[in-house]
């Protein structure tokens, strides 16, 4: 709360300063030039006022806690010293919530235990107490001493602008940074948990394994047998869906972005564009309600009845086992999927093709060319490259599509090229992996991570290629 | 060119043209085709998830009255008392049924009734346990396969062993309906209740809020993390190899699958940072370190779709670069980075796997009451709901859709809104 | 190689078997006569009531202020207009006394007859060679590989870009400089073997010595076509054309010589235009 | 006619026009002086005429520069290149009555050492004055734009050449009455021929400025004067 | 109103407090003065060292084939070529005697002296009084409202726009007519009380009469700046300035008054270039 | 010289220097023919030279026309300028001389008819052959734009005029000897006179010779010939 009450006299402050400062400029405007407007000197002693105290506030703020937990467990307490590391932990936890005044775990310490964590409490309630002060006397200090190093400096040859734009410069790379941050994240996180899962699968069997068979793993006695974490069903599951939805989405997508800017008018481009950016925002969870209670039921069905009519003929093999696909298939899935990706192949190709320039078009219709003919020979061509990246980069999200093939593929580990087959992928193995009890030193649990790398490589690579592509292509008309 | 040649080449051409022109009207045709498939899956979309949600929204209650007999109650453990059981002694007492000896009448009677009239006898009591010994009159919910019943979809026609329902307890229910104890009405404790294991008394409301904190959280950090990254990137970063590389990495990051996201935050909030589980604290940043490429992305081609001319034009008047940009630049890409940040933050709403990954499955009763505290949100409510045994659950799962959907439209209505009134041709 | 020309098959679809009896033309060189033409796009009318007609082998200048309806015009004879949604054309346009509007002809044919040139150079992001094969392809006017290369390399030399890119012919159109994209774009539009040459400003996007080479190809090439051109240098109309209509709001104020309109014109309006005393 | 939307090219060619005003204004004085200092024998006159002369061939260059670097920076047309290339010949027209007018100076100074010739120099005089008159006319339709005025001086050269045609058969007469009389009646004879080729002159920037006012040429068949006198 | 520019603060930041003892500076109207000037766009060498001398109160044109490097020598001017990544200057550029690339100055404030007017007119998406304003705000040149208006009322005067928009100032700046815009582009130039004003081919994307409009307004502004004006147009450049440079392949190889230039050009190069008989 | 892109240019403006050379070599005949004609007193070709003199004057407006047109539609530009006005004014030059040899023609008509001048005559065909050449020299000088030959012509102009004054005196001497002469005695002035002209619109021709190649001016202290004689 003191920090909240600091941050707000801080900015109180260096409100105030900035007035002040602004002020000041303004009445030396009156004898020399400024180098900068007013508002500029009022901004750079605010920010010399404020800043530097803030960022103390945010560092105690941030770092202060854990500094004081590992100072206050620098020297256990006998009582502690023989609790086993979780207790102790929770020992710890409860000391810290003590000493701030909220309810402990239900754990009843022994008394001496008890006395230990009292005083201990007691210690981090000094320390807490201690280093809030300092944290805010030395904002107070830092913010004062900005203020007045900042302020004899306000003249009128100080190059007020140059360095308020030099702060905004700084805030706006570090905000660059986070994207960098977050792939770095994303990347050691993966390495992290998947190099412990390689510790025990050696990667070669997870990547050319030809069996997926988690749950073997899941008993201790059992160190995970060869062959258990065999990842090629899942991308072969994988690969089957994605092509299913290509299938699908490819042709429709792309035709419907031939026809969006090529032959409808404004108003029926005005009613379609909207709607199919509707089917874009559809969430994936939807889709996969809809492929698991509406598409798969009705491909099962229709697939029965087939089966039913060939029974019994001289296809009864076939018509038996028409008879008996499930609901759950990799042609549920993979329709479903294309369904998803049609908007997403049509806006991107929409946006290749309408960057095709007008003066192309006009050319090729005063040639005495007809709407197709320009289309199929001047526009697509032209396009082609940036079309293809955009196929590349539906191909990507199929391969990362999660929800839909959760909820309609199956879960089935097998290697095969009939849609009619329940196949798995990787994306559902991960969330069958993960939802539920996680245990993080089982191999089960990590395999996710193993799966997820290799899934982020996947998608990283094809994604470089689509992107190196479309960007190459579009640079060909600036 | 001789004028021999002039018959055989007009033929040829007219036979020519009319292949031209038929191969133009096939093309235009496949166009149309595809447009109308396109079409044709959303419309049957929606309407399917219509048409499986639309019977959320009202909702049967049932009107009884307990005599709660002081006999019965045991004053010194009051929740230990099986009020349910007392009221369905009732109800059966009503229907001038007679229970037998092991007590299954009454057993089938409370599957007819809602779990909440217990509470509500409870509740009645606490309040003021003068009560007992009177009789009260309650209006609660029935059970939701007596909803589905009187919903039309659990049939008598379908043999007794398929169906939820016994002949007996459909029997009751057609007696209830014709002394008119029964009432449907509109729905409204849908949106007021959170999740519950009760198909009949399962609500939206804490998904709500949950899916609102989340989202709140979530644009609060990527929204100007995303566009200032956005205006270094386009207009400060020096064209090199490191902007090219950040560029890269970024599209990168907007294409990787989302449920590497949830890896990444049980990874590194959950499990190094220490952040609580199914938290929407958690689950906004996740989704805001997603968002955030996007965001940027958006922004940036909003950027450049400003013409170089506006800022050659403040450059050459003397604005400084960060004048240039904060003064011409920005605002007038505003509209453009609206819609971005609007339609990615409506994706955001929607997406589930990585939340899934962070633990939002679990199942959460009740308001979240803090950033910090377990919450469940929509798009996880709508996956729980579709995993549930229960029939009834799917309805609430299409409704669920159905008011995930109306956000979600809501949001990509405003964006195009907003595009089409700041559109701007240079 | 083959002669110039000689390979390409001949076809009269838009030239009327002879001189028909009713066709009002003037005197026998004129190839477009157009006579009350009105346009409008949605409510507003952009042309009014022009009666010109063009000769043939001659090259026509317009000329006039920006918005005069110069390029609503020009794009009138082509039925590029068609492609405007809104725009809407009345009165008789006729080349070779065929009435382009009637419902028998067909624009893609038209167009076909009547090539058109455009400000900026827009050749297809194609090879030099497949540009100019373009045409003949879609129409079908060569009948195997040999007579496409001859009809490409007859319409680049028309067009006087042989010598400079018959050694790159598989290079990228836009490969090229601006000014030989422009002679490409022309060279393509020869290969149809128009009647026409429609220009709408073919110079304003090059430099002086493209320019001056593209009036050199005009020139060339008004021995053969039919050419308008619409520009707004009038010292352009003056160096290229043989006849000058000048356009303002809309009407057609006068037409004549180039000599006469630049020497000596018979209205204020233009004499005011080309003198630089307007508004 | 309107102004142009460039002022400073509008200011151009007015300066242009201005200049071969203030031109004529000078060869038309230079003409009359001269007549005057023949009939006066004022060889004063005489001399400063012949000095004068100079400023007129400055100004022709002059006037003929500035047209050509109006042409070549403002690409005149139509009326304004007309008027410009009509600045340009009326100037050298001009400088060339100024040279005949510089003639009829110098020939007056020899002149004045003879004897006076009477009657003959009274009809030189009285050809002179009509010839200054011309001069003075079609100046003023070209400085006013007036296309009648200048059409007048161009028909009405033929009797200047009338006058020409007598005053020659009275010289001739003259000197046959005395040989001595031989010598001054070459220089009459000249000083008549000169005047004769001012109003040639005259006559030529009256079609001029039919030109430039009409963008016309003037019918061929001119009331020609030119006799083989 | 208040007298025009009167209400306008000066300063002097760019202009030496005298004629500095070590500036060598040919004559007194010498405005900017360059020395050995080179210019790269990373390993290419655009410019090849350019000395030249642009006087005062005189419009200078640079003239030359397209891609000689004039607007890359226009850029060095105001060091916009600063905004180039790759550009690179070299050689001596002063204008008032102050080496314009010299660490003290700052580009912004140079940029405030030196105005700069571009191709296509560029206004920004705000009223017509902001895009005046806009610049006397970030310099600081206006206290209060009232000085503000008598800018932006003097620079629209000056501009010669003021008749034409006094009663619409609060309308967006791109309502405006091309040429119009164009003529606000300048105001807004104005408005800052520029020393130099460069102008790179102002007026290739307007119409005739616009154009002339523009010549005019430059033929006005020339009385009180230094103005360097890019153009394509042999003929702009011979109605506008006085003096005329003529670039090629990045080398300046004459300049002179423009009549000179125009009439009697002393170099083979320039002559071939101003009647046409190039490459 | 480069030739031009747009050849149709380079096509007008060669067009136009050869009419002017077309035009130039008919002057010059004109002027060889009307001095033969008047030594060999030769009524017919006398005749036929009057008759052929509207063929120079079509061709000098035709010259001004094409030349105004080329300004008008090609915008000359610096040597292209000055060689379009060079043609215009070599034109008008030519015409005169054109003019004068009619008039010579036409004074030989009239001295067929009197007695012969024997040694008059020779001086003035002598004259006559002098000035023909020079017209000859800068015609060529033009045709193949060299400069020194049409600064020869130039600087040669007194010799003309110096074969003048003396013509000028023995015709006077001629005069005063019989009062019979004093008719066909003024005609030979006159033709004379002509020869004269005919001899500074040489160097007339010349100065533009050397305008259009230099665009500069020749210097003013031209050896002026001048004469009041
Ligand atoms: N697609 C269109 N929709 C509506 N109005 C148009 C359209 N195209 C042109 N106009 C209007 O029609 C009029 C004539 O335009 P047009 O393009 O023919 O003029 P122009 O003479 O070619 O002008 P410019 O020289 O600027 O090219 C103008 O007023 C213009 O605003
Ligand atoms: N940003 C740039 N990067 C690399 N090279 C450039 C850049 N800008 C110009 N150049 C090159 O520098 C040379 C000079 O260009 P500049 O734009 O100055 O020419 P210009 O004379 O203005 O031509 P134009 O008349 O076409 O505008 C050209 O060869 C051009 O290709
Ligand atoms: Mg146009
Ligand atoms: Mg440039
Ligand atoms: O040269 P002239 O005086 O006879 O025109």
């Amino acid at each position: 709360m003191s920090f909240t009450l600091a941050f707000a006299l801080l900015l109180a402050f260096s409100v105030g300063v900035w007035w002040l400062g602004r002020r000041r400029a303004s009445a030396l405007a009156g004898g020399e030039r400024l180098h900068s407007l007013p508002g500029y000197y009022g901004t750079w002693v605010a920010l010399w006022t404020g800043i530097p105290a803030a960022l103390i506030l945010l560092l105690f703020l941030t770092a202060g806690p854990r500094l004081g937990e590992a100072l206050i467990a620098a020297d256990p307490p006998a009582a502690v010293a023989s609790l086993p590391s979780e207790t102790a932990q929770a020992f710890w936890n409860d000391a810290q919530s003590l000493a701030r005044g909220e309810p402990t775990t239900a754990i009843q310490w022994t008394p001496e235990q008890r006395a230990a964590l009292e005083q201990k409490a007691e210690q981090a309630r000094q320390y807490n107490g201690f280093s809030a002060f300092a944290a805010l006397a030395l904002a107070g200090v830092l913010a004062l001493g900005g203020f007045l190093l900042a302020w004899p400096r306000i003249s009128p040859t100080l190059r007020a602008r140059n360095q308020v734009e030099g702060w905004i410069n700084i805030a706006l790379m570090a905000c660059s940074a986070i994207a960098v941050l977050t792939t770095i994240g994303i990347v050691a996180s993966l390495l992290y948990e998947a190099m412990r899962f390689f510790a025990s699968v050696p990667p070669l069997d997870f990547l050319f394994g030809l069996q997926w068979q988690p749950q073997i793993a899941m008993r201790e006695d059992q160190v995970a047998a060869k062959g258990a974490f065999g990842a090629v069903p899942l991308f072969a599951g994988t690969f089957l869906v994605m092509i299913v939805a290509m299938c699908v989405a490819a042709p429709v997508g792309l035709f419907c972005a031939i026809y969006l800017s090529e032959y409808a008018g404004r108003t029926t481009r005005g009613v379609i564009k909207p709607l199919l950016e509707i089917l874009a925002g559809v969430p994936t969870v939807v889709y996969g309600f809809f492929a698991a209670l509406t598409v798969g039921p009705l491909f099962r069905g229709f697939f029965n009845w087939i089966g039913s009519w060939l029974a019994e003929g001289p296809l009864d093999p076939l018509g038996q086992y028409l008879m008996a696909v499930q609901n759950e298939m990799a042609l549920t899935a993979g329709v479903v999927m294309g369904i998803m990706l049609i908007p997403y192949i049509s806006s991107l190709s929409d946006d290749i093709i309408n960057a095709v320039p007008q003066s192309l078009r006009d050319g090729s219709y005063a040639m005495g060319a007809t709407k197709s003919e320009t289309v199929k020979r001047v526009i697509l061509p032209a396009a082609l490259p940036g079309v293809m990246g955009a196929m590349l980069l539906a191909i990507s999200r199929a391969v990362g599509e999660t929800m839909i093939v959760t909820m309609a593929a199956g879960s089935q580990a097998r290697i095969t090229a009939n849609p009619l087959d329940s196949v798995t992928t990787v994306t559902r193995q991960m969330v069958e992996l993960l939802t539920g009890d996680q245990e993080f030193d089982s191999p089960r649990t990590l395999a996710a991570f193993g799966l997820g790398l290799t899934l982020f490589g996947v998608t990283l690579v094809l994604n470089i290629i689509a992107l190196r592509i479309v960007q190459k292509y579009r640079q060909a008309y600036d | 060119m001789t004028d021999a040649r002039n018959l055989p080449s007009r033929d040829l051409s007219e036979k020519r043209l009319k292949q031209r022109h038929a191969a133009e009207a096939r093309f235009k045709l496949y166009g149309q085709l595809a447009i109308v498939i396109a079409l044709g899956f959303l419309v049957v979309l929606l309407a399917r998830v219509v048409q499986q949600g639309y019977t959320v929204f009202w909702t049967h209650s049932i009107t009884t009255s307990v005599y709660l007999d002081p006999a019965r109650i045991d004053r010194a453990d009051l929740e230990g008392n099986n009020f349910d059981y007392l009221a369905a002694q009732n109800l059966l007492k009503r229907l001038k049924v007679q229970d037998d000896a092991l007590g299954l009448a009454s057993g089938e009677a409370m599957d007819l009734v809602s779990r909440d009239l217990g509470y509500r006898i409870l509740g009645a009591i606490k309040d003021d346990p003068k009560v007992i010994g009177t009789t009260l009159t309650f209006t609660v919910p029935v059970k939701a396969n007596a909803d589905l019943y009187y919903k039309g979809e659990i049939e008598r026609s379908t043999p007794e062993t398929d169906r939820k329902l016994s002949n007996r307890q459909l029997d009751w229910l057609d007696r209830l309906e014709a002394e008119g104890l029964v009432r449907s009405h509109f729905n409204s404790d849908f949106f007021t209740n959170s999740d519950s294991t009760e198909p009949e008394q399962a609500g939206v409301l804490g998904a709500v809020v949950g899916s609102a904190l989340m989202l709140l959280v979530a644009a609060f950090i990527a929204v100007p993390v995303g566009v200032l990254a956005a205006v270094w990137l386009e207009e400060f970063a020096p064209r090199g190899r490191l902007s090219g590389f950040i560029e890269v990495n970024i599209n990168n990051l907007a294409a990787v699958p989302s449920i590497v996201y949830g890896l990444l935050g049980l990874v590194l909030f959950i499990n190094w940072l220490g952040f609580p589980r199914s938290a929407p604290l958690t689950g906004g940043l996740v989704l805001a370190l997603m968002s955030l490429p996007t965001i940027i992305i958006a922004t940036r081609a909003a950027l450049k779709a400003v013409p170089p001319s506006i800022r050659e034009a403040a450059l050459g008047m003397g604005a400084s670069r960060t004048q240039t940009v904060f003064h011409h630049v920005l605002p007038q890409a505003a509209p453009g980075v609206m819609t971005g940040i609007i339609l990615s933050l409506a994706h955001a709403l929607g997406e589930t796997a990585p939340l899934l990954m962070i633990g939002m499955v679990a199942f959460t009763p009740g308001l979240p009451e803090s950033l910090a505290s377990a919450a469940s949100v929509l798009p996880v409510q709508v996956f729980i709901w579709e995993n549930a045994a229960e029939a009834a659950f799917h309805e609430r799962t299409a409704g669920a859709i159905i008011v995930l959907l109306v956000f979600m439209i809501l949001m990509n209505a405003t964006a195009v809104i907003l595009r089409r009134r700041f559109e701007k041709r240079w | 190689m083959a002669a110039e020309g000689n390979p390409l098959p001949h076809d009269t679809q838009l030239r009327p078997p002879a001189v028909a009896a009713h066709t009002p033309v003037a005197n026998a060189g004129v190839k477009i006569h157009c006579q009350g033409v009105s346009a409008f796009y949605g409510d507003k009318q952009a042309l009014h009531d022009i009666s010109i007609d063009i000769p043939d082998r001659a090259v026509t200048a317009f000329i006039g202020p920006s918005g005069c309806g110069k390029s609503t015009f020009l794009r009138c004879i082509n039925r590029m207009n068609d492609t405007i949604p809104g725009a809407r054309v009345t009165g008789r346009i006729e080349i070779d006394g065929e009435d382009v509007n009637a419902r028998s002809v067909d624009p893609v044919v038209l167009r076909s007859r009547v090539g058109m040139v455009f400000q900026k150079p827009n050749p297809f992001p194609k090879s030099i060679f497949e540009n100019v094969a373009y045409g003949p392809r879609i129409h079908g006017l060569a009948n195997g590989k040999a007579e496409l290369e001859a009809i490409v390399e007859a319409s680049l030399k028309k067009a006087g870009l042989w010598d400079e890119v018959s050694d790159r012919l598989h290079q990228s159109g836009s490969s090229l400089s601006g000014g030989q994209q422009q002679r490409l774009v022309i060279a393509r539009a020869i290969a149809v073997q128009p009647r026409v040459i429609l220009m709408d400003e073919p110079c304003s996007a090059l430099d002086p010595i493209a320019t001056a080479r593209i009036e050199e190809l005009i020139d060339e090439l008004r021995r053969q076509y039919c050419i308008v051109i619409v520009t707004h240098s009038m010292a352009q109309a003056a160096r290229v054309s043989q006849r000058t209509a000048f356009f303002h709001l809309g009407q057609l104020v006068e037409q004549g010589s180039t000599e006469d309109i630049f020497t000596n014109p018979r209205e204020k309006r233009t004499q005011d235009y080309i003198t630089g005393r307007f508004g | 006619m309107q102004q142009h939307i460039v002022t400073s090219y509008e200011e151009e060619l007015n300066h242009l026009t201005a200049e071969v005003a203030r031109m004529g204004g000078l060869a038309e004085a230079q003409v009359a002086d001269a007549v005057n200092a023949f009939a006066r024998r004022d060889v004063a006159l005489a001399a400063q005429i012949v000095e004068r002369d100079v400023r007129l061939d400055a100004l022709e260059l002059e006037i003929e520069r500035a047209a050509i670097r109006l042409i070549a920076l403002r690409q005149p047309m139509a009326v304004d290149l007309r008027r410009t290339v009509a600045a340009m010949k009326i100037a050298s027209n001009l400088e060339r009555c100024g040279d005949l007018a510089k003639n009829i100076a110098k020939r007056s100074l020899v002149l004045a050492e003879t004897d006076p010739a009477g009657p003959v120099t009274r009809s030189i005089e009285r050809m002179g004055k009509l010839v200054s008159s011309r001069l003075k006319d079609v100046l003023d339709a070209y400085t006013s734009s007036e296309l009648e005025a200048a059409t007048s001086v161009w028909t009405r050269d033929d009797e200047v050449d009338e006058h020409y045609e007598s005053l020659f058969r009275e010289l001739l007469t003259y000197m046959m009455g005395d040989p001595r009389t031989i010598t001054p009646g070459a220089h009459l004879l000249f000083v008549a021929k000169n005047l004769e080729r001012i109003g040639d002159h005259a006559t030529n920037i009256a079609e001029i400025v039919h030109y430039e006012i009409t963008g016309e040429d003037l019918p061929d068949q001119r009331p020609k004067g030119e006799t083989l006198t």
